[in-house]
């Protein structure tokens, strides 16, 4: 018998170590235990997985009645079956290899421990969202792991952006929360309770209406913690934290939480045909959408982040269109990549001392031959390149899609060459040519200094702004003496040994687990697709596509990127600009609840709206909020007149309703 | 005759609260209140409230007005000052007074009928049962429990007048 | 209604409902004291006029049901007026010492 | 000569008398410090031993209302009923008034003021909650309300000489009396309809055919202004963040906690029992005022730089909540606001605690900016307000992320779909304000204030503490508690 509860326990108790005594402990220790914590815990995994047959016989373990009242009994049960166990493996496995990166790339920081009690405190919760056996539980991790990126996100405190960052992600998460709690609430009016085992074994039973809105206030939540349309808006944002961070939980493991949940409840999905083809739409939706702002970017963490939104995308069509086993399937093999990615491009970034603007990297091959070559890996895998754990993945979800629609398959195809295409971009760009972060020049990019000079210098303005913390912080005492001025350093061992494995995993991932075959019990395979052997042809002659047009625009024609450029003009503008959509919920959502509230609740209406009024200066949008605005003058008479009309609505309303009043 | 006073005090009691709200110098204010307590417990004693009726005049009208009083005189306090202003209660305030006014005034005369042989009628004698003796038995059987806890009332009363109102001692 | 009927019904007695109709009055009267006055002690009398009202009710309600029990309560709210006289003028006082006026309206320095 | 009543004589026996404990315990005490002042008052400024004597009154309280418990049922003909109901509330009013104490010492030392007559008003006023929520009589009712409310009154000018302290104690007590008068009025309907003022018969007089319900509901309605003003319920919500704002920091903590908790149980005793046969015509009431009190308070902190100020505007929105769970009209819905109390109180002591650490002398530093770098300077009381920050914003594993989860269930089940969206959807928007505190706690760089900052006295150490550990078990195993109230909301019908 096997106690599941170990599982996160494990890195709480981490997290209750480094977080109470951290400060006075030792940056070994620090490590040695966050590390430990997480590598056991994957051992329990693995001996989990050994003991019930890689989840063939399902564990359920009930520990205590969380809450019983009224019909309502929730307990505290975990529970592990085949998608347990994937979810498990993914979230353990790379969760402990990136433990070890992150005790090479932070070393140098301030509150290395908060740091590592922080990333504890989220395995935890990633932990419980796995393994808890309801909806509550789920959504217990699911908060915490939110609470934990807001942690993470805005780690380094003292740059306004990350802390800006942070607060974004928490609020855009809270109402993908707020999609989730309703949902919550709804199957448990519907079904009486919370359990997966009772609630998914009912579900064919109940009204499509009930059925259809469920899963679509699941999709909310789904959206906001898997970055889908119209909630993306954080995860690129929450690159300011750091790297480690983007790689464990906003590539890895924390935003494939919606997809998750949407296979757990493959069975309310399945029952409802609207919110399914919601949730494809969305999903393609967001991978094309994001594919094309990536096609943009500079900052190297931003291209791989709008590559993780738009990845993201594709395991929802693959939700979407009833293979739920392919969209795991993708889950597993971006795990592998994306996490590779972003922490090769932590190396990169370390090795180029804090600089994360590719126009100032270049040639790196020669000095840091072990990242370049653990990126193409992953560049291969992302790409779709036949053997890698990417194509098996992405092939098997627009296989799927094509049986569902064709022109589903034919987007995502075109998506497909795109992220081969930026996702290669990058790779060449960062690794082929001449190092360009040496010298003062500040602009290798003419076209687009010409063009776009305003944005550009705006754009480059900040990463020096922002490079002065980061440099500050992480080579005040680098061993090799480098500054950002000099020649790029490969990282240490500690750091690229993780990048070894999951290079290999990469490569080999996806004929290793064939994730549709696992799953088979639970998700039945699609059918048979008439001319597979053409799709799967088309799909990776795009992804070659990608890379060829890349090799070309970036390393043999230097000069057509400008040009481009300059003929898309306006259209470029605005793709690099990501569509204005941060500045269009600015405008919209953000600034007037904000100003809203200061406008009509701040300012008292005995100096404001009446007197404006008066004068004829009273603008439309303050007399709207002109009654509210008088709520908190100060005045005692004014809110003796409020209790009044108060009691007067509240008479007339129980007089009409009541019968007193005919 | 029942009508006959019931008019004229209910005359009084009504002159007089307007008055209160009218008259500019709070002095003024406090002597018109204090009419419209003494036209209440005759009202009261209409309404074979004896005992009230007194403890109106003893308590309410003599006691707790020369409090008031006394502290207006206390605080020298003149004619108010018309500064300051409150928007809202000029605006909203009449209307939501007259619909008070009539939601209330409207129940209450529907509350009872008025006429036939439903009708409920004060007639002076008709109910005896407000006496001494009768509150008295009240209050020391049924009631005796808040009429011991009124003594913590009354020791909070003296013990916030206590804390607010003395003088600094150092 | 008929006049001829009213007054011979008045002839037997004042109907209940004047007496309740008065108190809805004086209280209306009392809540308009309260946010028309401005001096602090004028108010809190108006705060009075409304306590004495809701007492004839309560004295014209325990008449209809011929109880003594809405005499206890108007004996115990005059109780409380009492109690509540002496800690509102202290108030009152403190306010006055710290601020040297009694206008309501400049008693506003709290809000937003 | 008394139908109910336990006793035939006017002699109340020794049962009822146990009944009465806590109440008798703590006026006693009162008494006891003002006997005691001349003994301990002198020369020390600000002599501790009141507190004590305090603390030990209160949870001698406590013990008595647990004992009064075992022998429930009615006493001094039948104005006191203790049951399940009565006992969840006088306990935690009592333990409110322990955590007041508690809150208290550092406070009354720094402003050199007057403990003893402090704390014989926060006993009394106490004792007038413990009364109110275990009347059985509107008298009753009136008067524990009273006894609370002028002691509060006089609190929250304490500190006599301080401007923002006389002027909240002003509005408090004018807009307080002001209400009551409306309250009075719906009673006085109440008796006139009915011809009784006790809540039992009340109860079985409207259950009988042909009762003229209008009226009834007229009465109700006049009873929400008054109530709802003592809840800080919207629109009877203008006073609650002035009054806050200016008095002393732990007094606004008590005012925010036990006053409401008392008013919402009465609130829950008369409208979910005696008016439940006109429920139809009071739920929207409610509704609207649960809906409007979510709204304003939420959206009204978004811009608020003052904590205590925005702490209130917070309480009016978790008034909010909890009127959710009355519009809800259900046994679910009272037990779901019982417990939400419990987590409420808990969570709100301990923020208004860290305010009344770090305001200093004079409350000069109340402002959100001043509580940048406390996570660098004082971990621990970071982290303590972080737990109270969290399960206000009601973040899972915390008393307040349970207290909504059943509400806003409770609300469903009643099927008040709309409010319960427009609920969480508040709840959303409030993440935003209470997570400034975090931001400017652990992201901002240690400011004159937290530069300056004594470490947590034992006092107040205890009273976070407390309610840290309160806010976590209400979150993880909330059985226990939740039992209680489930217990207690059966014995209102």
């Amino acid at each position: 018998m096997q106690n599941l509860w170990l599982i996160p326990a494990l890195p709480f108790i981490g997290f209750l170590i480094n977080g109470i005594l951290g400060r006075k402990l030792s940056k070994a220790v620090v490590s040695a235990i966050a590390v430990l914590s997480v590598v056991l815990s994957f051992g329990l995994v693995v001996s989990v997985g050994l003991s019930s047959g890689w989840g063939e016989h399902p564990i359920h373990q009930h520990y205590f009645t969380w809450i019983r009242s009224g019909g309502v009994d929730i307990g505290w049960d975990f529970m592990v079956d085949k998608l347990t166990m994937i979810m498990l493996m993914v979230v353990t496995g790379i969760g402990s290899l990136i433990h070890i990166y992150a005790t090479g790339y932070m070393a140098h920081e301030e509150g290395y421990y908060r740091f590592f009690a922080y990333l504890n405190l989220f395995m935890f919760f990633m932990l419980n969202l796995v393994l808890g056996a309801n909806y509550l539980l789920l959504f217990v991790g699911w908060e915490g792991v939110g609470l934990c990126s807001y942690l993470l996100i805005g780690f380094y405190f003292v740059k306004k952006s990350a802390t800006t960052a942070g607060n974004k992600a928490f609020i855009v998460n809270r109402i993908g929360d707020f999609g989730f709690s309703l949902a919550m609430f709804l199957i448990f009016i519907t079904f009486g309770s919370l359990d997966f085992g009772k609630v998914l074994s009912a579900a064919p039973g109940k009204p499509v209406e009930v059925l259809t809105a469920i899963a679509l206030l699941m999709l909310l939540g789904a959206t906001g913690k898997s970055a889908q349309i119209p909630l993306y808006v954080w995860l690129p944002d929450a690159m300011e934290g750091p790297t480690p961070v983007s790689a464990l939980i906003h590539a890895a493991t924390m935003v494939t939480a919606g997809v998750y949940m949407c296979s757990r409840s493959a069975a309310i999905f399945l029952k409802a045909p609207i919110a399914m083809e919601t949730v494809a739409i969305v999903g393609l939706a967001t991978a094309v959408f994001a594919a094309t702002i990536g096609l943009t970017q500079y900052d190297i963490k931003k291209v791989f982040a709008y590559s993780t939104v738009s990845q993201l995308g594709y395991m929802f069509l693959g939700v979407g269109v009833g293979a739920f086993s392919a969209g795991i399937w993708h889950l597993m093999t971006h795990a592998f990549f994306k996490a590779l990615l972003f922490m090769g491009a932590g190396s990169v970034i370390h090795a180029c001392g804090g600089e994360q603007d590719m126009r100032k990297m270049g040639g790196l091959k020669k000095y840091t031959p072990w990242t370049c070559g653990v990126l193409a890996c992953a560049s291969l895998a992302i790409a779709g390149v036949p053997g890698t754990s990417g194509f098996f993945s992405k092939d098997a979800i627009l296989t799927a899609a094509y049986g569902h629609a064709p022109w589903m398959f034919w987007v995502g195809v075109v998506t497909a060459g795109m992220t081969a295409f930026y996702v290669w971009r990058a790779f060449w760009m960062t690794f082929w040519g001449e190092y360009r972060g040496g010298d003062a020049g500040h602009s290798h990019d003419h076209g687009h200094a010409h063009t776009h000079g305003h944005d550009d210098h705006a754009h480059a303005h900040n990463h020096s702004h922002d490079h002065d913390h980061d440099h500050g912080h992480s080579h005040s005492h680098d061993d090799h003496g480098h500054d950002h001025h000099g020649t790029p350093h490969e990282s240490p061992w500690s750091m690229l040994a993780p990048l070894v494995v999951l290079a290999f995993l990469s490569l080999a991932g996806g004929f290793l687990f064939n994730v549709p075959k696992f799953l088979e019990s639970m998700f039945p395979l699609h059918e048979e697709v008439p001319n597979e052997e053409m799709l799967m042809g088309v799909s990776i002659f795009a992804g070659l596509i990608g890379i060829a047009l890349s090799y070309f625009m970036y390393v043999a024609n230097k000069e057509l990127p400008g040009k481009i450029r300059k003929a898309l003009g306006g259209i470029y503008t605005l793709v690099y600009n990501k569509y204005f959509v941060d500045e269009f919920y600015d405008a919209t959502v953000v600034r007037p609840i904000i100003e809203g509230s200061t406008e009509v609740l701040w300012h008292g209406l005995d100096q404001g709206v009446i007197d404006g009024a008066v004068n004829g200066a009273g603008t439309g949008s303050r007399s709207i909020g002109g009654v509210l605005k008088h709520l908190q003058s100060g005045n005692i008479r004014s809110y003796a007149t409020w209790v009044v009309v108060g009691a007067v609505i509240l008479l007339i309303t129980v007089g009409m309703n009541g019968g007193l009043i005919r | 005759m029942d009508l006959f006073f019931f008019l004229l005090f209910a005359f009084i009691a009504v002159a007089c609260a307007v008055s209160v709200v009218l008259q500019k110098h709070p002095i003024s204010c406090a002597l018109s209140l204090v009419g419209t307590m003494a036209s209440l417990a005759v009202l009261y004693l209409l309404l074979g409230a004896e005992f009230i009726a007194m403890v109106q005049v003893i308590v309410y009208a003599g006691a707790i007005m020369v409090l008031f009083v006394f502290v207006i005189m206390l605080l020298n306090a003149g004619e108010e000052s018309s500064k300051g202003r409150s928007w809202i209660a000029k605006i909203a305030g009449l209307p939501a007074l007259a619909a008070l006014l009539g939601i209330l005034g409207y129940a209450m005369l529907t509350f009872y009928p008025m006429v036939g042989p439903k009708a409920s009628l004060v007639h002076f004698g008709d109910f005896t049962g407000g006496g001494a003796k009768e509150i008295g038995t009240a209050l020391f059987t049924e009631y005796l429990l808040p009429f011991e806890v009124t003594s913590i009332l009354i020791l909070i009363a003296i013990l916030g007048a206590i804390v607010l109102a003395r003088k600094e001692i150092d | 209604m008929d006049p001829q009927v009213l007054m011979q019904t008045l002839g037997k007695g004042v109907p209940t409902s004047w007496y309740l109709a008065l108190s809805a009055v004086l209280f209306t009267i009392g809540v308009a004291g309260f946010i028309l006055r401005r001096n602090i002690i004028t108010v809190f009398m108006c705060i009075e006029l409304m306590l004495n009202a809701v007492n004839l009710s309560f004295i014209a309600f325990a008449h209809e049901h011929r109880q003594v029990s809405g005499h206890l309560f108007t004996f115990f709210v005059m109780v409380v007026a009492a109690a509540e006289a002496a800690v509102g003028l202290a108030i009152i006082l403190t306010v006055f010492k710290n601020r040297s006026t009694l206008n309501i309206d400049e008693i506003d320095s709290l809000k937003n | 000569m008394l139908a109910n009543g336990i006793s035939s004589s006017f002699v109340p026996s020794n049962l009822e008398m146990l009944r009465f404990a806590p109440e008798l315990i703590l006026s006693v005490a009162g008494t006891l410090l003002m006997v005691l002042d001349p003994f301990f008052g002198e020369g020390k400024k600000s002599p501790k031993i009141f507190g004590h004597i305090s603390i030990v009154a209160f949870l001698l309280a406590i013990f008595g209302a647990v004992e009064a418990n075992t022998v429930a049922g009615p006493a001094f003909s039948n104005l006191l009923i203790v049951d399940g109901f009565a006992t969840y509330f006088r306990v935690l009013v009592l333990v409110i008034g322990v955590f007041a104490v508690l809150s208290s010492y550092l406070y009354l030392d720094r402003e050199a003021a007057d403990t003893c007559e402090y704390h014989a008003l926060l006993l009394f006023s106490v004792a007038g909650q413990c009364l109110m929520v275990s009347s059985n009589d509107l008298i009753m009712i009136f008067i524990g309300l009273e006894i609370s409310s002028i002691a509060s009154y006089v609190l929250a000018g304490y500190l006599r000489n301080d401007r923002r302290n006389n002027e909240s104690a002003l509005k408090y007590f004018l807009l307080g009396s002001f209400a009551t008068g409306f309250l009075l009025y719906g009673v006085s309907i109440v008796y006139g309809v009915t011809g009784t003022t006790k809540l039992d018969e009340i109860r079985t007089f409207l259950a009988a055919p042909g009762v003229p319900t209008g009226y009834v509901a007229l009465a109700a309605a006049l009873m929400i202004v008054g109530l709802g003003f003592k809840v800080s319920g919207a629109p009877f919500q203008v006073w609650a963040p002035d009054v806050y704002q200016g008095a002393p920091a732990p007094v606004s903590a008590f005012m925010a906690t036990a006053p409401k908790a008392a008013a919402f149980a009465i609130f829950l005793r008369i409208f979910v029992t005696d008016f439940d046969k006109i429920g139809s015509s009071w739920e929207p009431l409610i509704w609207i005022s649960a809906l409007l009190s979510m709204t304003i308070g939420n959206f009204a902190a978004l811009t608020q730089t003052n904590i205590k100020r925005m702490l209130a505007y917070s309480s009016i929105a978790h008034a909010g909540y909890l009127l959710v769970a009355l519009a809800a009209r259900s046994e679910i819905g009272t037990a779901a606001a019982m417990f939400y109390l419990a987590a409420y109180a808990l969570m709100n002591i301990g923020a208004f605690a860290v305010v009344i650490h770090i305001c200093g002398k004079g409350e000069k530093n109340v402002l959100i900016s001043d509580l940048a770098g406390l996570g660098q300077k004082q971990p621990l009381t970071a982290g303590l307000l972080t737990v109270f920050v969290l399960s206000l914003i009601g973040v899972p594993l915390t008393g307040g992320f349970f207290g909504k989860f059943y509400i806003f269930r409770s609300a469903l089940e009643s099927h008040l779909v709309w409010l319960a969206i427009l609920g969480l959807l508040n709840s959303a928007v409030a993440a935003y304000y209470y997570l400034r505190l975090l931001v400017v706690m652990y992201m901002h760089e240690p400011g004159e204030a937290t530069e300056s900052l004594e470490p947590l006295s034992p006092g107040l150490g205890l009273a976070l503490a407390l309610p840290a550990v309160g806010t976590f078990v209400l979150g993880v195993a909330p059985g226990a508690v939740l039992a209680l109230a489930t217990a207690g909301a059966a014995l209102t019908k």
